[in-house]
């Protein structure tokens, strides 16, 4: 029988051993040390044959198991002598610690599970970044204060912001992947322009960040110049461009 | 408390935005006490409850902050491109659950919980400012002891570390597909 | 016209920030008609006017945006007045971050990156020392180009630039923005 190995299946052998018990519907608090160790193998020779890395973890749980297994075949005269000694005999028992540490890692994977669950219902709910308050800070004294961050702080600023980023900007890519016509946003332009009165800056004529509405917009100017509908004026190379619409030319005719 | 407090309470959280107001600091703004902040906001998140707003007032990592409901999720997804993070690896989401858990830990004793190498995970969560260093731990190694950020809370939504769910060790919360994930016979793919 | 589709607009505006939403996204997004799309905005409207609200609708361009009333500018002013518990606000750290990965960066880029205006976060953190700018970019603009400072090395313990914790995961995001940096320098000044 060909198997096919995913190796990125288990974070590690706790975690494989954990699917055995499971699988195999064992009582984690009485494994049959035997079965599973044998189960165990299989899959490190299957991973082994399948020429695929066997993290040492991996190899030093199979050497965990096969030590287990062993004390566990000893002769049982001991137990059967200190019968009355149950501490004793459920303290020596090889399997404890090892139980123990599944038990422990088994408790962080169903928290991982639910953080998980946490971090879905977390992105269901939309914030937005602070606004920029320039516009109130003219006159405003600053207190003075020591600075209290860390790096911590700024990579936590950081990840909040490419997390919050991901609404933001395609918001056109999507919705504006319908054609934009010359013309209707030759009529948009001309009702900025008016709604604005004198002249606008030529970069604010470019409200949408994406290829094709820059295009269609930069084609409609061209026209609107064409048209004699608009001014355009720049005085220095390289200052800033002006657009304003031409007097007496109010909406276009359709 | 006058009518015209909420709008004011309203506004600024709206542009606090992410980074969130604390009581203290709405007080001091609106020159109120914590109290009266604290009314005052109460009653703008039952204005909140009615099916005709949007938006509601959400605490994360001890701040106040609007947010979107989430009964508008579907919606607001539209407007994105690609749906949703990918979000963190198991590796991530396991060691941090340890972290969390049991801070202030070192490498060495989160390694010892998972049984792997857990080097990358932890730079993914500090790279991602889930967690920080919060010192040394005493004796030979002075290894870094590792801690969750006040990032952490907000990634997952949490107004304090107390309101972590709690660690479960029982056995019916233990559920794993059937499907056996390792070997999967090949008839789709051979290796 | 639903009740709940008030909510539904109200956290799409919200959402959509300072880039705002046309009529005819809303209508795409809502699956409705233009026009009951027009209708739901003026109902919204007329319920910001209550002194209880703080917020209003604006309408720029053809786009329809929310926005904090006049009225609460002193309010704001006071805001901006009194800094977080840190002494730098997340639109600062945000920047600062940007910056320390990205150097030299214009501010419209950054500006592409944040989607929001980063005057007075800029502003802050030069004043503080934490960032200067470190010559002019080529083209048209000649816009100024920041890097962080050396104070900034020291305030973070960094020897060097390189120490930085390296950015893996969050790669992709970038890398996007790399292919927007033609068009991110067109970016919307405020309209």
């Amino acid at each position: 029988m060909i198997y096919n190995v995913k190796t990125e299946a288990f974070e590690g052998p706790l975690d494989l051993l954990l699917h055995l018990i499971n699988r195999l519907e064992i009582d984690i608090y009485d494994i049959p040390v035997a079965d599973i160790t044998d189960q165990y193998l299989n899959y490190i020779h299957a991973m082994k044959e399948l020429e695929l890395d066997v993290a040492s973890e991996y190899l030093v749980m199979a050497a965990t198991l096969l030590a287990i297994k062993s004390q566990m075949l000893l002769p049982k005269y001991e137990e059967q002598n200190f019968e009355a000694d149950e501490s004793y005999d459920i303290e020596s028992d090889p399997r404890d610690e090892l139980v123990e540490k599944l038990l422990e890692y088994r408790s962080f994977k169903n928290a991982a599970g639910q953080f998980k669950q946490l971090e879905q219902d977390r992105g269901l709910v939309f914030t937005k970044p602070p606004s920029d308050l320039s516009e109130f800070s003219a006159g405003a004294e600053m207190e003075k204060q020591e600075l209290d961050v860390s790096l911590y702080d700024m990579l936590g600023a950081l990840q909040k912001l490419l997390r919050r980023k991901k609404l933001q900007k395609p918001v056109y890519a999507r919705i504006e992947k319908q054609e934009i016509s010359i013309e209707s946003r030759m009529k948009d332009i001309m009702g900025f322009l008016h709604k604005r009165k004198g002249r606008v800056s030529f970069f604010d004529l470019f409200p949408i960040p994406e290829k094709p509405h820059i295009v269609v917009t930069f084609l409609s100017l061209l026209e609107l110049m064409k048209q004699k509908n608009i001014h355009v004026e720049q005085e220095n190379n390289f200052s800033e461009i002006f657009v304003a619409a031409k007097v007496g030319v109010d909406t276009l005719g359709s | 408390m006058e009518v015209k407090h909420k709008g004011a309470l309203e506004a600024l959280l709206f542009a606090a935005g992410d980074e969130g107001l604390s009581l203290l600091q709405i007080s001091k703004v609106m020159e109120i006490t914590e109290e009266e902040a604290a009314n005052i906001m109460g009653s703008l998140d039952e204005d909140y409850k009615s099916e005709e707003r949007g938006l509601h007032i959400i605490q994360l990592a001890g701040v106040y902050q609007l947010a979107t409901k989430k009964i508008h999720s579907d919606l607001l997804k539209k407007l994105v491109e690609s749906p949703g993070s990918q979000g963190l690896s198991q590796a991530a989401l396991e060691t941090l659950a340890i972290i969390a858990y049991k801070q202030p830990i070192t490498r060495a004793e989160i390694e010892d919980i998972r049984g792997v190498k857990t080097e990358r995970p932890l730079h993914t969560l500090v790279t991602k400012g889930l967690i920080k260093d919060v010192g040394r731990a005493e004796g030979t190694g002075r290894a870094f002891l590792y801690g969750t950020s006040k990032e952490f809370l907000d990634y997952f939504g949490l107004n304090t570390i107390e309101e972590l769910p709690e660690l479960q060790n029982s056995e019916e919360n233990y559920e794993e597909d059937e499907a056996d994930l390792f070997f999967g016979s090949v008839e789709s793919k051979e290796v």
